[in-house]
């Protein structure tokens, strides 16, 4: 029965996995088993974007069914659920650039191999990612960005971070869109990821688990 | 003995109107004249001037309905349904009216033309609202003609390309158009109002209006608006499919045109002129695969929404009668041009109340007698039982005023 | 071969129709034969809507299949069809109304039957009609109207025959819409048709023709 | 001679064209030829270079954004200025630069641009959102005009949200109530004053126009002709970036497949017929179609060969049959989907490719289709002229080999790029990419 909850999501069967949830609500089954359950396949989905078996599509689509099923736990449920998490990891696209579609694939990603994300949304000015290190205490932040007026906000952020002393203390990778080892080396970051998976490779080689 | 007040006087024709309607007995037979053009002839001004002055044109028609005293009245804006410099704003092509096409003493006249074009079907059901703006408008007002030039309205998704359709709208000739659009629907507004109070008028003076929305039925839409009848009826022998799902595609746009008007007006009763399902205009046959389906289906839907279907039946529809006893008893006003009544009432007496039928020979060239005796075998023979509203073959445009006073009063008098 | 197409026409098959007289072009033979033979079909179709067995759809289609007919038989011809014609009839809608229905129908019907039609068209003015009585010499006339404003302009019609000396040498038969016979009076008309039907019966009586 | 051929000799025999001198008659024919040599996969003369300038114009010559779509003269001078400094092979105009005046009269939601939502020295971005919501599907079917007309334009514009209070325009259709309603309407929207700021956006964008149109004679006129002639886009790129979104189209692939389907064949004359329209009025037969939704990453293979190529594929068909030449821009990574896209006809497209690898592009669709890129933004920006040249070295020597080259930045001239890079870019294609 859990096995099959956490297959029926993991392949995306959105009618299927979402009746599973109510039998096993309507037998009276601990909610945070389900969620459990459900945080499991979401892990099997990650798997399978790295291994490009899932893309883009798939993430979003098995994103919108996790978000149903939450929803349909959460009123039974008397306690938070709580997950042990590898650590804390700070993101967000740069000061001028609204894309979010890189930056929320390595959100989720990193979210399914068990870290705590602090996703501070887009165009977001290197003050606030300095406040958000000082607020949560995380040792790592990825800088997304799409545009190539995003290489000058990647370098005035780690450059605000440097200015805050916290340069020491976290470690920065960046991504999306044009970015590559040259812009790395421009922007002063510690690292460049090419995709999702590479930002968790990253996260997991600084906070440990790697 | 008091007089009544208005307003009791109002509910008392509603009543005695709603009760035939209901198939009952009322008080005495309701009378309802199709006057539409004749409060001009009725105090002596040019159908012209009904169309263009709209202040002449509501008193013409105060000063009648006091006269002619009818339970329901025919609304000035109902016969008048904009002006003639709404009409000249958009260079209307579709209508002559009076002064403009037609002799200032004429009624206006519709245009029977090919509005669309045989092998136009696909564009219609593919993006109706398209076909309306960039053909069919250029087509029926003159002065839009530029819009032919438009992109297509879809283009406004393709993004920075669709963006350039903006500046096709800077042309000088789609501007003048939108202007000519926007000072016909000005103008149009001016008229709508002024109509819209005489109707209020003449409410606190005790009379209600006979409908507050009117529509055609799904077969008529495509015959009179857009292919024409000769174009509809050569459809119907060489592609049935389409203009079969085109019947389909109008008829929720007709049923929330007529809900929508009924809203607004607060008068439930829709007119529906009926025109090309009559005997002869279709076999039986035909009638029964294009004309029927679309126009029960209407009739139900307006009935399910509480409203009163007032179809008129024009020419005539001895031979399909019994197609009308699908429809649900008591909740339908029919009113009848040349069907034979007489045997009508035997047919469809226990379906839908009957309206009708004097013939607007006897109220134009007839004399007071002939209006006497064809008005009494009406009430004698129609209105047993009740389920009857004395009304006419047609509109009264150029009745004579003293017949028309004979026959109101002796309806009053005799079908008491 | 022949009453095939007659048959087929009559039968409103277009294709078939076509392509008969496709063939019978190809073959060489004479266009007057086939336009009579189409011509022949017409009288069928006009028999079966006195019958009710067609309606008004059914004369636009098969007017439209004779069009086509003719079209392809034209360039063929050589000369003139000349078809032997029972009388002449002008009609026309009288002054100040547009509508063309009803009269389209009677002058298809009386084409049909063999009578020579002069059709003026809409809103004629009472001196059209007395123009063209006296260029073709007709005997009778045709006023169709389909709005109550017809009842004078019929009226004013008859006055202007009248008037022109030309009353006691023509005919006048009136119909359409809420044309009855207290508008025959009304307008000093000499008789007026309920239908197409009653249209041909009339101008069979005063030209002859009747059976 | 074909279709294709007829329309790129009629490009390069420049008629109608008001040359300055006899020079500039010579290098705008030199020009084109080349171009269309590359085209058609001949050899050129050399291997042409034909970017896309955005704001690399503007930050070149010293101005923000902001005033560059504020200011259409001071704009003109910017492109202007920068195309004739680079003598590329194109003259790219202020065509992107879009008027911030129209922005605001239309108050348009779906662009944040400098000064509104960006810093004035900043480009403007697209904002992604659900324009269409995802049961709106049948809506937009059943009468797509009078979807868009009341329910779109509302959404992305402010000015035009009175639209939702007018009754479908396929009402004018019924009989004389319909006309009516219409006009009763027409009357309310004048009073209710949307109609003002409506002709300020369209007066505008005509200036904008006008002024484009300008540049483009000015600039023929001294020799070089414009690249990008008409411009539409993928059916699917149209339904994900205007009406459901990214996250709603993706979504729609699973759950409600068939109707996307619909959507897409639904647009697609549109598409076409917006290649052939904007194209009718450019003198350059290609079509600029910007790629978005289907790339590697972005959707599995199996879903590009049924929802995002299909439709892409005749609309390129589509305009190809016409004698146009379609010219995608390729962004991001579609190397697992070369051998997919290489199903066009010979020698009748550019594909300009951004970051897919460009060199086994050349092995996989040389022989079919003219490529075009794909110099690095970030080595543009932030490398030197060193760096520039080496790569563009490779490129010549590898994707150029035999013809079918133009060479362009991966995304145009990055706005942010360094001048000096754009000039050894430049000079070094001029000088190394002739064929000898």
């Amino acid at each position: 029965m859990a096995d099959d909850l956490v297959t029926t999501l993991a392949d995306l069967k959105e009618k299927e996995a979402l009746g599973i949830v109510q039998k096993r609500l309507d037998a009276g089954e601990d909610p945070l088993a389900i969620l459990d359950d459900a945080r499991r396949a979401m892990e099997t989905v990650g798997k399978r974007f790295e291994n490009s078996e899932y893309f883009i599509p798939d993430l979003v689509y098995s994103g919108e069914i996790l978000k149903e099923i939450t929803d349909l736990v959460k009123p039974k449920m008397t306690k938070d659920v709580e997950v042990k998490r590898l650590g804390k990891v700070i993101i967000g696209t740069v000061s001028g650039d609204i894309h979010d579609i890189g930056k929320n694939i390595v959100t989720f990603m990193l979210d399914v191999n068990g870290f705590e994300v602090y996703d501070l949304g887009v165009d977001v000015p290197p003050q606030q990612f300095v406040d958000k290190v000082k607020e949560t205490d995380s040792s790592v932040v990825g800088l997304s960005g799409f545009l190539t007026l995003a290489f000058d906000s990647m370098k005035e952020t780690v450059e605000a971070i440097g200015a805050a002393g916290l340069r020491d203390k976290v470690k920065v990778m960046i991504g999306g869109g044009q970015m590559n080892e040259d812009i790395r080396k421009y922007t002063g970051a510690d690292a460049y990821g090419a995709n999702a998976m590479a930002g968790v490779s990253l996260a997991k080689k600084w906070i440990g688990d790697g | 003995m008091t007089e009544k007040s208005p307003q009791q006087l109002y509910d008392e024709r509603l009543k005695r109107v709603n009760d035939a309607i209901q198939l009952k007995v009322p008080d005495r037979v309701p009378f309802f004249p199709a006057t539409h053009l004749y409060a001009a002839k009725h105090v002596g001004m040019t159908f012209e001037e009904a169309f263009y002055d709209s202040q002449k044109w509501s008193e013409a028609n105060k000063r009648m309905i006091l006269d002619v005293d009818p339970d329901l009245f025919f609304s000035p804006g109902f016969a008048v349904f904009s002006s003639g410099q709404a009409f000249e704003a958009v260079d209307f092509k579709q209508i002559k009216w009076p002064g403009h096409g037609v002799s200032p003493d004429h009624t206006h006249q519709f245009v029977e033309g090919e509005y669309m074009m045989a092998d136009e079907y696909d564009a219609l059901l593919d993006d109706p609202s398209d076909y309306a703006v960039r053909t069919y408008m250029p087509r029926i007002y003159g002065t839009l003609q530029p819009f032919t030039m438009l992109p297509p309205l879809k283009a406004m998704l393709f993004g920075y390309a669709g963006v350039g359709m903006t500046a096709l709208l800077a042309m000088p000739d789609i501007a003048r158009a939108l202007e000519s659009l926007q000072k016909a629907g000005l103008e149009a507004a001016k008229w709508s109002g002024a109509m819209a109070a005489l109707d209020a008028e003449m409410a606190a003076l005790g009379y209600p209006s006979f409908a507050g929305a009117a529509v055609v039925v799904p077969f008529d839409l495509v015959s009179d608006m857009l292919r024409g009848m000769r174009g509809t009826m050569l459809d119907m022998y060489r592609q049935p499919d389409k203009l079969l799902a085109t019947l389909e595609r109008v008829l929720p746009m007709l049923i929330g045109m007529a809900v929508s008007g009924s809203t607004m007006s607060g008068n439930p009763r829709v007119f529906i002129a009926l025109h090309r399902g009559a005997d002869g205009f279709m076999s039986l046959k035909q009638f029964e695969t294009f004309y029927w389906p679309g126009m029960k289906a209407l009739i139900l839907a307006l009935i399910d929404a509480g409203l009163t279907p007032c179809p008129f039946f024009e020419g005539c529809y001895d031979q399909r009668l019994e197609y009308l006893n699908e429809l649900p008893k008591g909740k339908i006003l029919g009113m009848f041009d040349s069907t034979d009544v007489f045997r009508a009432k035997g047919i469809i007496g226990d379906t839908m109340c009957i309206c009708g039928n004097m013939p607007m020979s006897l109220l134009q060239t007839g004399t007071p007698d002939e209006v006497k005796d064809y008005a009494r075998k009406l009430i004698d023979v129609v209105g047993k039982g009740g389920g009857f509203i004395m009304g006419c073959r047609g509109v009264m445009d150029e009745c004579d005023p003293k017949l028309v006073k004979v026959w109101a009063d002796f309806t009053r008098e005799y079908g008491g | 071969m022949a009453n095939d197409l007659a048959n087929t026409l009559a039968d409103l098959k277009e294709k078939e129709a076509l392509e008969m007289v496709r063939k019978r072009l190809d073959a060489g033979e004479d266009p007057l034969g086939i336009l009579d033979d189409a011509r022949r079909g017409m009288e069928i179709v006009g028999k079966r809507f006195e019958n009710s067995e067609y309606f008004i759809p059914d004369l636009v289609y098969s007017g439209e299949i004779l069009k086509d007919i003719t079209e392809m038989v034209k360039p063929k011809m050589t000369k003139d069809i000349e078809v032997k014609r029972l009388g002449k009839v002008v009609m026309g809608t009288v002054a100040g109304d547009i509508h063309d229905i009803g009269k389209d129908i009677v002058v298809f019907m009386l084409d049909v039957n063999g009578f020579e039609v002069y059709d003026l068209g809409v809103d004629v003015p009472a001196q059209e009609f007395v123009d063209k009585l006296r260029e073709t010499g007709s005997t009778v006339v045709g006023l169709s109207g389909f709005l109550t404003l017809a009842f004078d302009s019929m009226k004013t019609t008859v006055d202007a025959i009248k008037a022109a000396g030309l009353r006691d040498k023509v005919k006048v038969m009136i119909g359409g819409g809420q044309i009855d016979e207290a508008v025959q009076r009304h307008t000093g008309a000499d008789a007026y048709g309920v239908n197409a039907m009653a249209g041909v019966s009339l101008a069979k009586e005063w030209l002859g023709g009747a059976q | 001679m074909d279709k294709t051929e007829e329309k790129l000799e009629q490009w390069c025999s420049a008629q109608g064209i008001q040359f300055k001198d006899a020079a500039a008659e010579e290098a705008y024919k030199k020009r084109t030829r080349r171009l269309a040599d590359a085209i058609q996969l001949k050899v050129p003369d050399r291997v042409p270079i034909a970017p896309l300038v955005t704001f690399f114009a503007p930050n070149y010559v010293g101005l923000t954004p902001e005033e560059a779509m504020y200011d259409l003269d001071k704009a003109y001078a910017a492109y202007k200025q920068t195309a004739l400094d680079f003598e590329w092979d194109t003259a790219f105009s202020h065509l992107i630069a879009f008027p911030g005046q129209w922005l605001e009269a239309f108050d348009y939601k779906q662009l944040k641009w400098p000064g509104h939502g960006v810093p004035s020295n900043r480009t403007y971005q697209f904002i992604e959102g659900e324009y269409m919501k995802a049961d709106e599907y049948d809506a937009f079917f059943a009468d797509p005009s009078d979807f868009l007309m009341r329910t779109y334009l509302p959404r992305i514009s402010g000015v035009l949200a009175p639209l939702q209070m007018l009754p479908p325009l396929r009402m004018v259709l019924p009989y004389y109530l319909g006309l009516m309603f219409m006009f009763g309407v027409a009357g309310a929207m004048g009073i209710a004053g949307a109609l003002e700021s409506v002709v300020k956006a369209i007066d505008a964008f005509a200036k904008h126009s006008a002024s484009t149109a300008a540049f483009g004679q000015e600039l023929a006129s001294l020799g070089f002709p414009a690249i990008f002639g008409g411009m539409t886009q993928a059916p699917f790129d149209t339904i994900g970036d205007s009406l459901r979104g990214t996250q709603g189209i993706m979504l729609d692939m699973y759950r409600q497949p068939d109707k996307l389907q619909k959507a897409l064949d639904l647009i697609l004359p549109d598409a076409i017929q917006m290649g052939l329209i904007s194209a009718s009025i450019s003198p350059s037969p290609t079509v600029f179609i910007p790629l978005h939704k289907g790339p590697m990453g972005f959707m599995s293979l199996e879903q590009f060969k049924t929802f995002y190529w299909p439709t892409l594929h005749k609309l390129m068909l589509a305009l190809i049959d016409q004698g146009l030449v379609p010219m995608p821009f390729i962004e991001a990574d579609y190397t697992d989907r070369l051998e997919i896209i290489s199903d066009i006809p010979k020698g009748k497209a550019i594909y300009w490719f951004e970051r897919s690898d460009i060199f086994k592009a050349k092995e996989v669709l040389g022989d079919r289709v003219c490529i075009k890129g794909n110099v690095p933004s970030a080595l543009l920006c932030t490398g030197t002229p060193d760096e520039v040249k080496a790569y563009c070295k490779k490129l010549i020597d590898v994707v150029g080999k035999g013809g079918g080259l133009i060479v362009d930045g991966d995304i145009g001239i990055a706005d942010e790029a360094k001048p000096e890079n754009v000039r050894a870019m430049t000079d070094f294609v001029k000088e190394y990419g002739v064929y000898r």
